[in-house]
């Protein structure tokens, strides 16, 4: 395999209760990903408008992935279920649009899987750094 | 504009080690509101905590961000610092630069620029932070108890004890629950009824308890504190009030090929009946499936027997709405169905019975008066075997089994052996294992005694196949220790049940928006810490409804229920969570959709009087967010289309900012 | 040697897609085994044993073709362990170092008689070869 | 040609102002040419009788027009509906939008718009238009007259018609339809189809072309909120530049996303952008998956229903798979 | 006036092409469109294109300068480019006009330099129209469709396009392509200017009089009771103001790309309830208000301002993208009825 050079800027979101926990269980047990990967703390999967995901993609994001609790554990109850429904329809549209699919990704990450956290990201970071940088979404101006 | 000072902790080596804190307080010291930008050995020692408050002092600091480590450790250190220091605890960001950073990043320039990003996302965060400040709301002091056994009553009377009025509902006849068909209890041997009825009595004499038997939720709204509930008392055809408990009319009542569900359908009742002896309360009921005047208007006996004429074939069922500030479920458990497991031939013959149906078989109230006889034959059975973990700790299919541990099967077990060795000791009794699980005071002992002097044979093993032959059932199981088969013909066979939650668990846990496992156990708000609050406010948690229990551990999570509502119901107000959903007004179109989404229930429409800029009023349907409900999911957030819907503390506008500070 | 036993016990968990680490330890397969007494290694001690990488003793004892491949163990399991089908992986084993058919389709004309069940040519057809 | 006339509906809404049981009429209002038709309000019935017209080109939709109606008095405000223009009205009603006591609904029959860029594609100068059962004459200034098929001229919202059938009325003028088959989600599959940069070529093409009118937005019966995200500088999206592509992106996937399981597929979009982008093309994307991933749903088929998007099952396709998913459709 | 056989069209553009970049008006299956000449294009035979030619100078957004924030430093970019020069060929007389009321607004003090430096490198070619449309009022205001304006104005016949050099810039440029084109006598053109002056009076605008309107009517035309039953079914889009040549009214905002900030402009619409909002808030806060003012600025204010000159040229854009149909002509035949019937 091609050894790309390209380092991606990765915006994940990650729900307060499940994933963002399995992120800092990840750092606890020092399981490495790269630190391409920025996260920003919501309370729940539910709360990331499409807006969000649009905006770190015009902002010069490569890859925005949304990590949440597992179907049926989450701490509202319900949230995780809108989340999919939602990014499951957006998702559908940004391929429609002709826009790379890889570069989005829902995942569930509970607070127990710090493992699948840093795996799940090892592998996001290189399949977004695979396709190199985000032409479709940019916006020119943000450019350097 | 705020005035925010940054505070990089080196968490010793944590952060230090893969980070150039220096750099990271130097780089952040120039972002946008930045006063002040320091970094110290420990933020969160008294020290470093004594630096964060004098910062604030000297520099009128409006906000500030410490990056340190994950906001779920010291997020509520810092917010008490600031407090203590003058400044809104919600004016506090934390760039978690240690289990997102130092830690799972190796060198020091990959970690100081990430460290840095991180550092200026809180920044671009606090600045458009706002004070936020917890809502009030007034607390019903009434608690509903859900489910009548052991743990309702117990969680009852502990509420009632500590002076606040408490309501039971509970959908059979009478309360007592499972803990009224037991005989024994482990590891004392006590006899269930003589502790339980004491209690029944209490709850029922208890002038601050009201017993709502035959009777069920059907509908609850509002939140903790303020609750609503609507519960259905079922016709039971009889003036509660006016039986007096006789019995007359169930000696009289001419149908008598009533299954009684009180002792598993191993015998009969009347059609108008009253459950057991000691029911509570005690009056009779008549059950309308078998009933031939409420049928078909043809009988009437009861009514002509009954003395006091509390008779009433006319009754309907009866809906009445109570206020009350906390609910406690304790909906309990019940075994497994036994139908599909093949193997151990449940269905095909009379001798395999279920622990439950040994303990009635066992009871001297029971349908053999306490002598243990084959259910088939009415014989005395000479060799018994036990067959343990039926149904639990079962991976294969889902629809038969369960996965989990049932608990307390070891020790009923344990406990049915020494009974039936000590009274019939001409029975060889068979006990095959795959673990015994004996975690308890005197549990291991009691498990010992059955081996050791009661001479109960217990073999690690477990047991393939049952199956009838004639008068006997042929056993086929393994011996692991002995590493042989063993072919036994038992007289009786004792299936060990895996247990489940009541049935109606679920439904409740819809009405409640309680969250729920893939069992249909209720989930704690925090397994450890908080085992007996589910995480929807002002519901708790009481027995087998959480998870598999014995009975101490069942009385002691019932009290530990108690005593949080009583906790809650001592409080005149309640101060909620402060990010919380918030609606503007003017922006709201009042389309309804967040109040589909919302999983709480906690957002209203209501048509206000609006002044308009044009200076016309106008009437709008707006949405509001009843605070004291809202868990801050933020679910009505993105369902709202204009955005008139925003999350205090997770404002749309501050996680763009967020995204903007790291996609720079 | 070491090696050699590590690919065997990889092998034979990939062929009959067992996981050995599944069991409790309850002993229902052997509890159900209808050829247990004809059995030296029991349905249970194969789970344990291959999972433990002590194969040579499974490999050369006749146990292995004393299943009868009734599947009762794995029907039975409550772990979905599936003993059947590892004790099918090492039979298959053994017949593949070996290097031949234990049994050949030419051979079986001979043992036939008007008793046996098509079910049991079948199955033995599958126990026998490779 | 439609099945009721012009008169009809002059009679019928006159009737109803003289008795009093409507105060004003929404309808639509003859122009300059054969073509110019303009949402109006009529008080009288000189008015209605001057100026009312009903013909191929009458393709406006009412519903949105009812919300700030009924706010101007207590009257009853009568509205003329096409079958498609009841789903948009059902759908504004499922959102408390307007107080239904306050209209009266007469449903008109459709037989297809006609689409005025089709028809000055095919003519220069036009003088006049008539119909002829299903031909279509033009008059023209230079060129003598046209005549064409009345169904090469059709709006293709029209040509795909989703419905006959009226959701909502208080009274219908001649018989009602049925709900249609349509290969309404056709173009949508062929763009499916395509490979991602063909997609994207393609979208790239028709939304370079927004100039950010807001036409689609504001003709849009779904678009009713109180301050749309894109006007309010406090959204932190407002921008009025079309400045580059990306804006141009962000604004329709975030307007599409904005109406998903709202949008009826009524077509005012497409039917109103100057520039001619298939707008309408993103919302039955969105149609076709919901469709395809939860089940069949229309929007504003009845009062009260809850939009997939609002909604759930525990069984829902993983986001991860819905894209996948979009491929098998192709 | 030169001539050139329209066979020969394509030689013409190369030359021009040679030195300027040129624009004109091609096909596409939405309608013509300005785009850059290249090998292979063709003229669009279309009365005109869907989006008028003020993009040229004055275009839909446009960066004005940009910040770099460092530290606590602010520097300020000029990021204005040279303009190089370029040629717009086959304008309209009415979209001509449209010129003449942008530069009074962008070229009077204080000039608008972004304006200017595209105009004074613009050379624009005319071309006169010879099949009007029916939503064509350009003689309303005194514009003759056979008679453009501009540096050079043509006119196509069957097999010939004639030019004629109307300014310096147009001599120049017209002298630079002496060896493509040949000097001929204007009869044929006249002949043609006679036709479609002839056209032009049978259009069904041909009688639409602005004499009602003009410099000094605000008090007669603002209260009018009409402006309300006008505007009810405005939708408060801006496709009337996007495809208007002359509106010209702008927003200047600055965009923060997270390393700098630029400071843009960008077309902005009176019909927008967001339009010039100041801190008080907006002044006009209904649609009757917006659509007003729309209407008073091309027919009253701006006549006001500048010479009696209207900001309408009758190019008959916005009559045929307003999605509810609503246009400045029937707000002339409403309010200024004395002579229009």
């Amino acid at each position: 395999m091609q050894v790309t050079e390209y380092k991606p800027l990765i915006v994940a979101f990650c729900c307060n209760w499940c994933s963002y926990a399995g992120a800092d269980l990840a750092g606890n047990n020092r399981l490495a990903y790269p630190a391409d990967v920025k996260i920003i703390r919501v309370p729940c999967s539910c709360r990331v408008n499409p807006t969000f995901i649009l905006r770190a993609f015009q902002r010069g994001a490569d890859g925005v992935i949304i990590c949440g609790c597992h179907p049926g554990d989450c701490h509202y109850t319900s949230g995780n279920y809108y989340t999919r429904r939602r990014m499951a329809l957006l998702f559908s549209m940004l391929d429609y649009l002709g826009i790379e699919r890889e570069r989005t990704r829902v995942e569930w990450v509970s607070a127990a899987e710090g493992a699948k956290f840093a795996a799940t990201m090892n592998d996001f970071v290189s399949t977004v750094a695979a396709l190199g940088e985000n032409k479709r979404l940019e916006d020119l101006r943000c450019k350097k | 504009m705020q005035r925010i000072g940054v505070f990089v902790c080196h968490c010793g080596t944590n952060i230090a080690g893969t980070v150039d804190v220096k750099a990271v307080a130097e780089a952040l010291q120039y972002e946008p509101g930045v006063v002040i930008s320091k970094e110290y050995q420990y933020m969160c020692s008294q020290a470093g905590q004594d630096l964060i408050k004098e910062a604030i002092k000297e520099n009128n600091l409006t906000g500030i961000v410490v990056c340190s480590c994950s906001p779920r450790m010291h997020e509520a250190t810092f917010r008490k610092t600031a407090a203590a220091a003058g400044l809104n605890p919600y004016m506090v960001e934390i760039a978690n630069i240690r289990e997102q950073c130092s830690w799972v990043h190796k060198d020091i320039p990959t970690g100081t620029e990430k460290a840095i990003i991180l550092g200026k996302a809180a920044v671009a965060k606090v600045n458009l932070n706002a004070p936020l400040t917890p809502g009030e709301s007034p607390v019903t002091k009434r608690a509903l108890v859900i489910g009548g056994g052991i743990a309702g009553i117990q969680t009852a009377l502990d509420i009632a004890d500590a002076g606040f009025p408490v309501d039971i509902v509970e959908t059979k006849p009478t309360i007592g629950g499972k803990m009224a068909q037991l005989d024994k209890t482990f590891p004392t041997l006590d006899c269930a009824a003589c502790i339980l009825t004491p209690k029944m009595v209490d709850v029922a004499q208890n002038d601050k308890v009201r017993i709502f038997s035959y009777s069920e939720v059907t509908d609850v709204s509002g939140f903790v504190g303020n609750f609503e509930v609507t519960i259905k008392r079922r016709a039971r055809y009889v003036k509660e009030d006016i039986c007096t408990g006789c019995g007359l009319c169930t000696e009289k009542c001419p149908q008598k090929k009533v299954p009684n569900e009180f002792n598993l359908g191993m015998d009969n009742r009347r059609a108008i009946y009253i459950p057991f002896a000691q029911a509570v309360p005690k009056v009779a009921t008549i059950d309308p499936d078998y009933c031939t005047m409420l049928k078909s208007g043809k009988c009437g006996v009861c009514s002509k027997v009954c003395t006091v004429g509390a008779i009433d074939y006319q009754a309907k069922d009866e809906y009445l709405t109570e206020k009350y500030g906390a609910i406690v479920v304790a909906t309990g458990f019940n075994p497994i169905s036994m139908e599909k497991f093949d193997e151990f031939a449940y269905s095909q013959s009379k001798d395999v019975i279920t622990s439950l149906e040994l303990e009635r078989l066992m009871n001297a109230a029971g349908p053999t008066g306490g002598t243990l006889l084959r259910p088939s034959d009415g014989e005395h059975p000479h060799t018994i075997v036990f067959v343990q973990c039926v149904g639990s700790r079962c991976a294969s299919c889902a629809e038969k089994g369960k996965e989990y541990c049932s608990k307390i099967c070891c020790m009923y077990t344990a406990k049915h052996a020494m009974l039936i060795r000590d009274k019939y000791p001409d029975t060889d009794v068979y006990v095959f294992y795959i673990d015994v699980r004996t975690p308890g005071k005197n549990f291991d002992e009691f498990y010992r005694r059955a081996v050791e002097e009661y001479g109960v044979h217990y073999i690690k093993g477990m047991v393939g196949k049952v199956s009838p032959e004639g008068n006997k059932l042929k056993v086929r199981a393994s011996d692991l220790i002995d590493g042989k088969q063993l072919h036994i013909d038992a007289d009786l066979v004792v299936l060990a049940a895996a247990i489940e939650p009541d049935k109606s668990a679920r439904p409740l846990a819809t009405m409640l928006t309680a969250s729920m496992d893939t069992n249909d156990f209720f989930t704690e708000a925090h397994p450890k810490l908080r085992p007996v609050e589910s995480p929807t406010a002002g519901v708790f948690l009481s027995g087998a409804c959480q998870g598999p229990k014995d009975i101490p551990e069942t009385v002691s999570q019932a009290g530990a229920a108690a005593s949080k509502v009583i906790g809650l119901l001592c409080k005149d107000k309640l101060t909620g969570n402060p990010c919380v959903a918030h609606s503007d007004e003017w922006m709201c179109n009042g389309c309804s959709t967040c109040e589909k989404v919302c999983p709480y229930g906690a957002i209203t429409y209501q048509d206000k009087e609006f002044r308009m800029p044009d200076r016309t009023v106008k009437v709008r349907r707006v949405a509001s967010v009843n605070e004291a409900v809202c868990q801050g999911c933020g679910a009505c957030t993105v369902a709202c289309m204009s955005g008139a819907m925003n999350l205090k503390g997770f404002t749309n506008q501050q996680i763009m900012a967020e995204v903007d500070a790291i996609c720079k | 040697m070491e090696n050699k036993n590590e690919r065997r016990k990889e092998q034979i968990l990939r062929m009959s897609g067992v996981n050995p680490k599944k069991c409790m330890r309850c002993g229902k397969c052997s509890g159900t085994c209808p050829s247990y007494d004809e059995m030296e290694y029991h349905p249970h001690q194969f789970v344990s044993m291959v999972e433990s990488g002590d194969l040579e003793p499974l490999m050369s004892s006749p146990s292995i073709y004393k299943c009868l491949s009734c599947f009762a163990c794995v029907d039975r399991c409550p772990r979905n362990v599936e003993p059947a089908k590892l004790i099918e992986a090492l039979r298959l084993t053994v017949i593949r170092e070996k290097g031949a058919n234990h049994l050949l389709a030419d051979q079986i004309p001979a043992l036939l008689d008007e008793e046996m069940p098509q079910q049991a040519i079948v199955s033995a057809m599958r126990k026998y070869s490779k | 040609m439609q099945e009721i006339t012009r008169n009809a509906l002059v009679e019928k809404a006159s009737a109803l102002l003289a008795d009093g049981t409507v105060g004003r009429v929404l309808a639509w209002k003859r122009g300059e040419f054969d073509y110019d038709v303009t949402p109006a309000v009529f008080q009288t019935a000189e008015e209605l009788a001057r100026d009312l017209v009903w013909n191929d080109f009458c393709g406006a939709n009412f519903s949105k027009y009812l919300i700030k109606e009924t706010e101007k008095s207590d009257e009853k405000v009568l509205v003329f509906l096409k079958p498609c223009d009841t789903y948009s009205f059902n759908q504004l009603l499922t959102e408390h939008r307007f107080n239904r006591e306050k209209v009266y609904v007469i449903g008109v029959p459709c037989a297809g718009m006609l689409d005025v860029e089709k028809v000055k594609k095919s003519a220069e100068g036009i003088a006049s238009i008539t119909e002829d059962s299903d031909k279509i004459v033009i008059e023209t200034l230079f060129d003598g007259a046209l005549t064409l098929d009345r169904a090469s001229l059709l709006a293709e919202r029209c040509i795909n018609c989703k419905s006959k059938k009226h959701t909502a009325y208080d009274e219908l003028l001649g018989e009602d339809g049925e709900v249609l088959d349509s290969a309404r989600f056709d173009e949508v599959a062929a763009i499916e189809a395509m490979t991602p940069d063909e997609r994207f070529a393609f979208w790239q093409n028709e939304l370079s072309r927004c100039i950010r009118c807001n036409a689609c937005r504001n003709v849009c019966p779904a678009c009713t909120c109180e301050k749309c995200v894109f006007d309010n500088p406090a959204s932190g999206l407002e921008n009025k530049a079309a400045s580059d592509s990306f804006e141009e992106k962000m604004f329709h996937i975030i307007r599409a996303f904005h109406v998903v399981g709202r949008c009826t597929d009524c077509g005012e979009c497409s039917r109103v952008c100057p520039q001619q982008i298939p707008l309408h093309l993103l919302n039955r994307k969105f149609i076709k998956d919901i469709d395809n991933f939860y089940g069949e749903y229309q929007a504003g088929a009845e009062v009260g229903s809850r939009a997939p998007i609002v909604d759930y099952t525990t069984e829902d396709l993983e986001p991860n798979e819905a894209v996948e998913r979009g491929d098998d459709n192709a | 006036m030169r001539k050139i056989s329209l066979a020969n069209l394509d030689a013409l553009f190369a030359a021009i092409a040679a030195e300027e970049t040129l624009y004109l008006p091609q096909d596409t299956e939405k309608g013509a469109v300005y785009a850059e000449w290249c090998e292979g294009a063709t003229l669009s035979n279309a009365l005109n294109t869907v989006r008028s030619p003020k993009d040229f100078f004055f275009p839909q957004t446009e960066n004005l300068m940009d910040f770099k924030v460092e530290g606590k430093s602010i520097e300020i970019i000029d990021t204005r480019k040279e303009c190089e020069d370029f040629v717009i060929f086959g304008v309209r007389a009415c979209d001509v006009r449209s010129f003449e009321v942008l530069d009074r607004v962008f070229l009077s003090e204080p000039v608008d330099t972004y304006y200017k430096n595209r105009r004074d490198h613009g050379v624009i070619i005319s071309m006169a129209c010879t099949r009007p449309a029916e939503t064509c009022f350009c003689q309303t205001f005194g514009i003759d469709a056979a008679a453009p304006e501009g540096d050079i104005v043509c006119h196509k016949t069957e097999d010939t396009l004639y030019l004629d050099a109307k300014t310096e810039k147009g001599e120049t440029l017209l002298a630079r392509l002496s060896a493509l084109t040949e000097e001929c006598d204007t009869s044929a053109v006249e002949a043609q200017q006679a036709l479609i002056r002839e056209r032009m009076a049978k259009l069904p605008l041909a009688n639409l009089s602005a004499s009602d309107f003009g410099a000094d009517k605000t008090m007669e035309f603002f209260n009018r009771p009409e402006w309300k039953e006008l505007s009810q079914s405005c939708l408060g889009c801006g496709t009337c103001t996007f495809v208007c040549p002359t509106c010209q009214c702008y927003d200047i905002k600055d965009f923060d790309t997270g390393h700098g900030i630029k400071r843009f402009r960008c077309w902005d619409s009176c019909m927008y309830s967001e339009f010039t909002r100041m801190a008080h808030g907006n002044n006009r806060l209904t649609q009757v208000e917006r659509f007003r003012q729309r209407f008073m600025h091309k027919l009253v204010y701006y006549p006001t301002n500048n010479d009696g000159l209207f900001s309408c040229v009758g190019c008959g854009r916005c009559l045929a993208k307003c999605p509810i149909n609503m246009n400045i002509v029937k707000v002339m035949k409403t309010l200024g009825g004395k002579d229009n019937g």
